[in-house]
């Protein structure tokens, strides 16, 4: 049961969050001239990675805000938390 | 009535002043406060107390706590009745009842015994080699197989017991209140911290409670008094007895089974029988002593061989006597204070047998006092008798301690054998938090590796195997916890004075199988009864892994989960592969530490508390008019409205006619409903919906599809312009929640720049909606200001008023394809709206509908259902309403809708079906066919989304995804079902036209 | 517009207040049990209709949050998990842009002072059912259905958040006094009522309806639209 | 090697066991081979041994990073059926339950095949509506299927709480009778030994760290074991696919999450059958040595810790002690989570790559045990002819940008 720290309201448990998967995956602007395969790597591909991730995630039973998170899908350490916008922070693998 | 012949005349935490009854298989006995079921059966000198798993061999018990692998029994009658449960955890009380398992048809003479006897046939994974012939009989194996297997059985009655759980949080929680865990809660208690120190046991003292170690000159048990009382007396300090912490998961959160009234007959009313705890700690310190190991010897399972830790506390704690001779047979020093304290009760001690040749000097005089023969470089090589010890046999050990010098050796009689096999530090709970155990060489044992969460380990559990070091380093662990949970007071504690100096240790050597009698099984795993033979020849056949080794043998699989066995298997296995220990690791230790109640996880939330039922403010009324209710998400929503006498078609033929020629009326209020405002709430519409919303007018109302970036309709629903920059949105009640999220993850995270707020205003309006030709008269009655005029109040609009002395918004809109008005009303006034709208509407006979007539109405006109029509791979085209789909503008999913596969012709397209039989109702589900024959297989050209009779129609009629449908209408098709196929025609899907009416 | 408002938990015909009872068929809509002693541990109140609404906002915005304290009174609480009242109006920090305001006429106030700048005003009372929990175990109760950590300090009397309540979302507004104001979703207010008296039995529940123990509570169920 | 019958095992018991040969060899990888499987799975096993059984490919190896059947195959609870909603999706389950009918026989280990039945109940009209097109789909594609009513399932499982007046009342349920459970490790030790009669060499303790791609084509990878060299490549790497695509330069539409499942203590039988609820969320059967066997949800996180958290847990044992009153005394003696390789239409992919002789098998999911022995023929096939077989046709990658995707959400749920 992860404990995350919410930007906002510190930490709080996992039961008041959820989880939006994979971050910075910006939404292509001039969709219409995208061939089939850009279009579907947007849609379904997903990096998945093993080590560090960074995903969003919502304090949705809480301030409802989202965020994004860098947490290792290894042993679940989380290393960063930052705003929706910020550019991901450097760390080590 | 049994007489407790083994009940020592004196000493022993018990109350020999009061008197407990209890029952085994139903014989009555007597016992004390402060036995447990086990030290009561072996005070009325019970030795045999179970049947083991595979060979139903007869079993004694061979520990005194939580890691017992035989004494498994049945406990309670009834819905109490509970399978499994370890006699050395069950606090005796007046009035248990208690019985052996898995044995028939009784404990003495068990039939499945023979099982024994038939061994060599199955060794480890025998089932795996045989039953494959003939090839289609396994499951009549199987059925044999599963009635031998199974140990306890079940209750069959409900459990009348309540469960609770608790959140806790905390700066330090110390699992295990033995020496090391109450010196770590002391010091960490001292400095303010907010600790919780929880131990499985009813009383706190560990590996003290058993001995009679001295602490500053006075009995160990004095200290833990003192402790006790401190930590009792602190306020920041929650002392859980009874508790056992049982999983340890991310980021130091863990699990603690309570156990509140278990030593007792019944809770007390309102009492919980257990509580499941579940704490965040920011520190952890684990205090949770060693484990004893047996040692591996041939027939090491007699009842009369037990663990020699445990004969010393049943001795010392519980007045018992184990065995009226005894011989001590050990590889480490912990055993000799065994020796004596047997001997210092009177019992005879044969011998101590130390397979070492090098005896611990510090311990030999002692023992030559009590007159306790001492036979270094020797095993106990065999033992003899069945269903109880009678002599063991101890023969001299060569010198690679791999065979005997001089055969079995020399016959010594007696009825207990204590077994000390070295120790294993209790480390599952810090293995499960991700530390890794590293293999000591010295100490014959595995040692915590480097923390991952926040967490450390005192006392035994890491390695600290005397009284001084415990004391010492749990106070230090305790302290510097707190410390590091922010606490930085230090915490302040005596040094403490040892009786005399322990004596230093000496080595404990590993012989992980005792060389001796070959003929007998020489068990590792007792309960799952796994021996040494069969984890050799598991290594034999290939199965190197010590995680396949477990999975062949099942060592370390049963309720135990390996507790006093995994370590020896593992020696045994590394031998029997000639590799180092470290190479061969352990087995993956799993929560939970020591089983948990199903009924504890579940808790309060069951049974009538199981889900929340959302009501509506009407729904009391629809309950007092007799609707049959139907489950939408956790709403109950009216299905439909019976009257007396009526059946489910009845009800739903009168609701759909009333709707259609008179008035009728609907609690629309579940659908899911959000306030939309900012500047850019238009735009914001404009990406989420496939069609445009720039160009609505404040006062109108629009109906949208909404699609994932898949291009599949997700969620649909009317969305009200309320103003220039404020939207009120419907969604279906299913979706309401998932749409806002949907939403909101949009406008937060890729569109920050749009200035729109989405806020939920589901719960705030209660909504009736009324349809049907009357119920513009009905509405003008309750609204007398109001122009209702189809010129003054147009079908997609709204509008705000009162409606029956109530501010009101309603919406000139409708699912039912029928004249309809949706009034909304703050929800707190909801049934004043409805009961004003029932007794207004009784002059037109209104007729409350529920959701089945509503589909009905809703399919008579070619409405989709999202959910029904679709099922997330259904498109906007494929539904018909390609012509929404906005051309000028993105929005979400829009790409999708021209990939290729979503422009082709023959995808499933929405098309209305006719049955040839005009009073078949075509099952939703059944499947399209082209030809009059169903067998199969087949391809199906599509499905029957939905279903009906219409008394409008005078027939039956469907909804269907059809293959290229579009361009199929006027064709007939079959449709299959329950191995028949029916003829039907393709229409478009629309059966009534309800431009007009609704207008 | 004198229609008597409906309470969601009308249904249960709780009335006020009850005395404790041991009775074992305690979570019996309308009951009230005591422990074995007939004591009550925790006391269970259903509060009356108030008006409400959410504000929507931005934090750094000089001129919103003048306005709404031109509006309320006071300064709009912009830590989170703040609340601020004063005449018997509060505002509850939702998050970083949402505000749970209670109180009487807050809503057209506010609409005057905001008018300019960039909000939202969502009309909320209605939808909402406050369950007040109060007595010397009030706090053990939540924790049987809430993990939030209520003694660690960081959410102390005057707080608010939400969080979820035996997995129903709600928004719990901490009082003097060790009293908790849980509010719920009125589709949810029956099944937050049924699991905490259930879960109070254990210490003794008693159980009170429509009491008015908040000041600010207003017993005129008057609301406009908006 | 030695036939396994009742025999043998009689002979071997004279000898005291001592003279039974390995079930596998441990061989030390050579340079190179005509053909490599990575990962040591059921579906990798299988791929191996039909590879070498049926397409005559005896020059292959098998890589498996840990120990074989650790992995998802060694954690599920062991459903087998085959009553999928798409008639891909059946086509693919079935020839698979179709193997499964004579996988003992066919490998000469008894895998335990135990075809007791599964239902699939249904507590609402919504849900009796989306079982009841499942089975007439079923029906027409020629897998068994049937509709149970609560009466029947009295009999069916007697255990199971069909009291009308509870939260989600079961009102009927779906029963494949030829669907059931299997013993999940004897079907990758099975298949291993089969293989490893074939030639196979099955290599342990192996794990791929990257591959060697020259042109577009794969020449061979790196291993914690050494080079190794191969001009074919099938992965079947389940939750760890998404890893290996990382090496070749390839994204999938995968997202791996921790699926959690538990047992009971081992108990006397109370549950002749298997039954599964997606409404809340459970499902169990009880296995010959008597524990209950628990099927839980996944975790909402991408996760590669083989570890699970408590409140999926929670759900589950809130659903099973709904579902089957009895269980509330009975204790959970472990729980455990395999990491799941989820694919947004709940189909697997068995598919080539834009590298040349480079082959993935994998989104199976949290369901893939039960096509074991079909998508190990299948991925046979597809490897040896370079083409794929017309049953796995329909599940390349293609159709994540094509659209053409097989959704089986409902069939699949997080439920097996
Ligand atoms: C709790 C749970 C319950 C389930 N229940 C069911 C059920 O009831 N019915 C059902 O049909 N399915 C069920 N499933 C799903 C099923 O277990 C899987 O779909 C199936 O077992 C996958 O088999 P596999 O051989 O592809 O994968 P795995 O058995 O996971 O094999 C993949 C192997 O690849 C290895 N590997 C990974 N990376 C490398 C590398 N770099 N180098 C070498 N080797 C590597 C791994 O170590 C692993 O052994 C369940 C899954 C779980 C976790
Ligand atoms: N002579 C030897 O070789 C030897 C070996 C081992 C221990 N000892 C003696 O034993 C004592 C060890 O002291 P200690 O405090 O480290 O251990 P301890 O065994 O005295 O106490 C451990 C306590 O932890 C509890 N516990 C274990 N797991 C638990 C769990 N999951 N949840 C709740 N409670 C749990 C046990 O019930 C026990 O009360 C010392 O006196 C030491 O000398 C001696
Ligand atoms: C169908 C099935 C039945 C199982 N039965 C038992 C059991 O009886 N006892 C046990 O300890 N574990 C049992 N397990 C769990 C395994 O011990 C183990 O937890 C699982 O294979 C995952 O491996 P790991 O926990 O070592 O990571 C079972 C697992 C499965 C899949
Ligand atoms: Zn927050």
């Amino acid at each position: 049961m992860l404990l995350l720290d919410c930007p906002w309201c510190g930490p709080r448990s996992e039961e008041e969050f959820a989880c939006g998967g994979e971050g910075h995956i910006a939404r292509p602007l001039n969709s219409e001239n995208m061939d089939d395969a850009a279009w579907g790597d947007y849609v379904f591909m997903r990096s998945n990675h093993k080590g560090v991730y960074f995903e969003r995630w919502r304090h949705g039973l809480g301030c409802g805000r989202w965020f994004n998170i860098a947490r290792s899908t290894i042993s679940h350490e989380i290393l960063a938390i930052y705003h929706v916008g910020d550019a991901k922070p450097e760390l080590p693998e | 009535m049994r007489a407790q012949i083994n009940r020592l005349a004196q000493g022993g935490r018990i109350d020999r002043s009061e008197h407990l009854n209890f029952r085994f298989d139903g014989e009555a006995m007597r016992g004390h406060p402060g036995d447990t079921l086990a030290s009561a059966l072996l005070a009325n000198g019970v030795q045999l107390i179970g049947r083991s798993f595979k060979y139903h061999r007869p079993r004694g018990l061979m520990a005194a706590g939580g890691e017992e692998p035989n004494g498994l029994v049945r406990l309670r009658t009834g819905g109490r009745a509970e399978p499994n449960v370890r006699a050395t955890e069950v606090a005796l009380y007046d009035g248990l009842v208690a019985e052996s398992q898995n044995r028939w048809p009784s404990l003495r003479f068990d039939l499945g015994a023979v099982n024994d006897r038939l061994s060599p046939l199955f060794p480890a994974g025998f089932y795996y080699k045989t039953f494959m012939w003939p090839g289609n009989m396994w499951p009549a194996y199987e059925a044999v197989i599963r009635r031998m297997a199974g140990l306890g059985r079940a209750a069959t009655a409900a459990d009348p017991d309540r469960y609770e759980k608790q959140y806790a949080h905390c700066d330090v929680l110390v699992v295990g209140g033995g020496p090391a865990g109450l010196a770590a809660a002391r010091m960490a208690g001292r400095t303010g911290a907010r600790v919780i120190l929880a131990d499985e046991g009813a009383e706190f003292g560990g590996a003290l409670l058993g001995n009679d170690q001295e602490i500053d000159g006075a009995p160990g048990m004095d200290w833990v008094g003192a402790m006790a009382a401190e930590l009792a007396n602190s306020d920041n300090v929650r002392l859980l007895p009874r508790t056992t912490v049982a999983g340890y998961y991310d980021h130091n959160a863990l699990t603690m089974l309570e156990r509140v009234a278990d030593h007792g007959p019944a809770p007390e009313p309102h009492q919980p029988r257990q509580r499941l705890w579940q704490v965040r700690a920011k520190q952890v310190v684990l205090a949770t002593g060693a484990l004893e190991r047996p040692l591996v010897l041939a027939n090491n399972d007699r009842p009369g061989v037990m663990l020699a830790g445990a004969v010393r506390g049943y001795v010392n704690r519980h007045a018992v006597r184990p065995g009226r001779r005894a011989v001590v047979f050990t590889n480490n020093d912990s055993a000799y204070g065994t020796a004596l304290d047997l001997a210092k009760a009177g019992i005879d001690v044969a011998a101590l047998v130390d397979l070492r040749a090098e005896t611990p000097l510090g311990w030999v005089a002692a023992l030559d006092d009590a007159g306790i023969e001492i036979m270094a470089g020797r095993v106990v090589s065999a033992v003899e008798g069945r269903r109880a010890v009678e002599a063991v046999r101890v023969g001299k050990l060569n010198d690679t301690g791999t065979g005997l010098v001089g055969g079995l050796g020399r016959r010594l009689d007696c009825d207990l054998l204590c077994l000390s096999g070295g120790w294993t530090p209790s480390l599952h709970l810090l293995s499960q938090s991700g530390a890794k155990l590293l293999w000591d060489e010295g100490l014959g044992c595995f040692l915590p590796g480097r923390a991952q969460q926040a967490v450390r380990v005192a006392g035994a559990a890491n390695g600290a195997f005397s009284l001084g070091d415990c004391l010492a380093l749990g106070a230090e662990a305790g302290n510097r916890a707190a410390n590091d949970a922010g606490h930085r007071r230090r915490g302040r504690g005596p040094r403490h004075a040892m009786a005399g100096e322990e004596p230093a240790l000496t080595p404990p050597l590993p012989i992980w199988k005792i060389p001796g009698d070959d003929a007998g099984k020489a068990f590792v795993d007792f309960q799952s009864d796994v021996t040494a033979a069969d984890l050799e020849l598991a290594a034999r056949e290939g199965y190197r892994s010590i995680e396949h080794v477990k999975r062949y043998t099942t060592t370390g699989m049963g309720t135990d989960q390996g507790r006093t066995s995994n370590i020896n298997a593992l020696g045994i296995v590394a031998r029997a592969l000639d590799v180092p220990i470290p190479q061969v690791g352990h087995t993956m230790f799993r929560p939970p530490f020591s089983p948990v109640t199903f009924g504890a996880l579940a808790g309060r939330r069951i049974g009538p508390l199981l889900d929340p039922v959302r009501r509506t403010p009407m729904h009391g009324w629809h309950q007092d008019n007799g609707a049959a209710f139907e489950l939408v998400g956790q709403w109950h929503r009216p299905y439909y409205f019976p009257r007396a006498g009526e059946d489910k078609d009845q009800a739903v033929d009168r609701e759909v006619l009333a709707a259609r020629t008179s008035v009728a009326i609907m609690d629309a209020t579940t659908l899911g409903k959000i306030d939309i405002q900012g500047a850019d709430a238009a735009e914001f519409l404009n990406r989420i919906y496939i069609n445009g919303w720039k160009g609505l007018a404040v006062s109108g109302c629009r109906y949208g599809l909404m699609l994932g970036e898949d291009g599949m309709v997700f969620d649909d629903g009317v969305t009200a312009r309320l103003g220039p920059e404020h939207f009120h949105m419907t969604t279906t009640t299913g979706g309401a929640a998932h749409v806002l999220d949907w939403l909101e993850s949009w406008c937060q995270t890729e569109w920050p720049e749009l200035q729109v707020y989405c806020t939920s205003s589901t719960e705030q309006w209660a909504v009736a909606a009324i349809c049907g030709p009357m119920a513009r008269p009905l509405l003008a009655e309750l609204a007398p200001d109001w122009d209702l005029s189809a010129e003054a109040f147009p079908h997609m609009t709204w509008q705000d008023g009162a409606v029956a002395g109530l501010a009101a918004r309603v919406f000139r809109i409708g699912f039912t394809g029928e004249l309809s008005f949706e009034i909304n009303v703050p929800a707190g006034h909801g049934m004043a709206l409805w009961n004003a709208l029932m007794t207004a509407g009784q002059k037109y006979a209104i007729t409350p509908f529920g959701t089945e007539a509503m589909h009905v109405l809703r399919a008579e006109v070619g409405f989709i259902m999202v959910g029904q029509e679709t099922d997330g791979t259904v498109s906007p085209q494929d539904l018909g309403l390609g012509r929404m789909v906005s051309g000028k503008k993105d929005f979400l999913g829009k790409r999708s809708l021209s990939r290729a596969h979503s422009l082709r012709t023959d995808r499933p397209q929405l098309v209305g079906l006719l049955p040839q039989d005009t009073n078949l109702r075509l099952p939703e589900g059944a499947q399209l066919i082209g030809g009059a024959d169903p067998s199969p297989p087949q391809l199906a050209m599509g499905h029957v989304t939905s279903s009906y009779r219409s008394p409008n129609l005078g027939r039956t009629f469907a909804l269907a995804l059809l293959h290229g449908g579009h361009e199929r209408h006027g064709e007939t098709i079959y449709v299959a079902f329950d191995g028949q196929a029916v003829r039907a025609e393709v229409t478009a899907p629309r059966f009534l036209d309800p431009g007009a009416r609704a207008k | 517009m004198s229609q008597a408002r409906h309470e969601p938990l009308a249904h249960l015909a709780l009335r006020a207040p009850i005395s404790a009872a041991s009775d074992d068929a305690a979570a019996d809509d309308a009951t009230v049990t005591g422990d074995a002693s007939g004591v009550a541990g925790v006391t269970m109140a259903a509060l009356p209709y108030r008006p409400s609404l959410i504000l929507r906002g931005e934090s750094d915005d000089a001129a919103f949050l003048q306005g709404c304290r031109g509006a309320l009174g006071f300064d709009l609480p912009v830590a989170p998990n703040h609340g601020a009242m004063s005449d018997g109006i509060a505002a509850l920090w939702l998050g970083p842009s949402e505000w749970l305001v209670l109180g009487r006429g807050c809503g057209k106030r506010l609409a005057e002072t905001l008018a300019g700048c960039r909000h939202a005003l969502v009309t909320n009372g209605d939808g909402q059912q406050v369950i007040a929990l109060s007595g010397p175990r009030g706090g053990d109760v939540l924790a049987k259905l809430c993990p939030l950590d209520l003694a660690g300090g960081a959410l102390g009397p005057g707080r608010c958040t939400r969080s979820v309540l035996a997995g129903i979302a709600m928004t719990l507004w901490i009082r003097p006094g060790g009293v908790y104001h849980i509010h719920v979703g009125r589709s949810f207010a029956d099944y937050a009522w049924r699991i905490l008296a259930d879960a109070g039995l254990e210490y003794g529940m008693a159980a009170v309806a429509m009491v008015d123990v908040v000041a600010m509570a207003d017993a005129d169920p008057v609301v406009d639209v908006e | 090697m030695a036939n396994y019958s009742i025999f043998t095992l009689a002979r071997n018991a004279l000898r005291r066991h001592r003279d039974w040969p390995q079930a596998w060899r441990s061989p030390k990888p050579r340079p190179s081979y005509d053909a490599i499987i990575v990962g040591g799975g059921g579906h990798g096993l299988a791929t191996a041994y039909y590879l070498a059984k049926r397409y005559g490919m005896h020059d292959i190896a098998v890589l498996e990073k840990g120990w074989i059947g650790g992995g998802n195959t060694g954690r599920n609870t062991t459903i087998v059926r085959s009553n999928y909603l798409n008639p891909e999706s059946a086509a693919i389950y079935d020839h698979a339950l179709k193997l499964w009918e004579g996988l003992s026989q066919e490998l000469n280990f008894n895998v335990m095949f135990s075809p007791r039945g599964v239902i699939n109940l249904a507590h609402d009209p919504g849900e009796e509506r989306e079982l009841m097109r499942r089975i007439y789909a079923n029906q027409l594609a020629g897998v068994d299927a049937e509709w149970v009513t609560p009466t029947q399932l009295a009999e069916l499982c007697p255990i199971l709480n069909l009291d009308p007046n509870i939260r989600y009342p079961v009102v009927g349920g779906t029963l494949q009778r030829r669907a059931g459970v299997a013993r999940h490790d004897a079907v990758a030790w099975g298949y291993a030994r089969g293989a490893d009669k074939q030639g196979v060499d099955i290599i342990q303790n192996c794990e791929v760290t990257g591959f060697d791609i020259q042109a577009g084509r794969i020449e061979g990878m790196r291993t914690s074991l050494g080079d190794i060299r191969a001009p074919l490549v099938g992965v079947v790497a389940a939750g760890h696919s998404s890893v290996l695509a990382a090496m070749a330069g390839i994204r999938l539409p995968l997202e791996s999450h921790p699926l959690q499942a538990l047992v009971s203590e081992p108990i006397k039988p109370v549950m002749p059958t298997v039954i599964m609820s997606n409404k809340v969320h459970a499902y169990m059967s009880q296995s010959d040595k008597g524990e209950l066997v628990i099927g839980a949800g996944i975790d909402g996180y991408t996760s590669y810790a083989q570890r699970g958290s408590l409140p999926v847990i929670e759900e589950t044992i809130r659903a099973v002690v709904e579902l089957f009153p009895i269980t509330s005394r009975l204790k959970m003696m472990r729980q455990w989570a395999g990491i799941v390789d989820i694919c947004p239409d709940a189909s697997p992919i068995i598919s080539d790559t834009p590298i040349g002789g480079l082959y993935f098998n994998c989104g199976w999911g949290t369901g893939g045990f039960k096509a074991t022995p079909g998508s190990g023929h299948l991925f046979a096939h597809t490897l040896a002819k370079r083409e794929p077989h017309p049953i796995n046709a329909p599940f390349a990658l293609e159709r994540f940008y094509s659209g053409a995707l097989v959704a089986e959400h409902g069939a699949a749920a997080v439920a097996h």
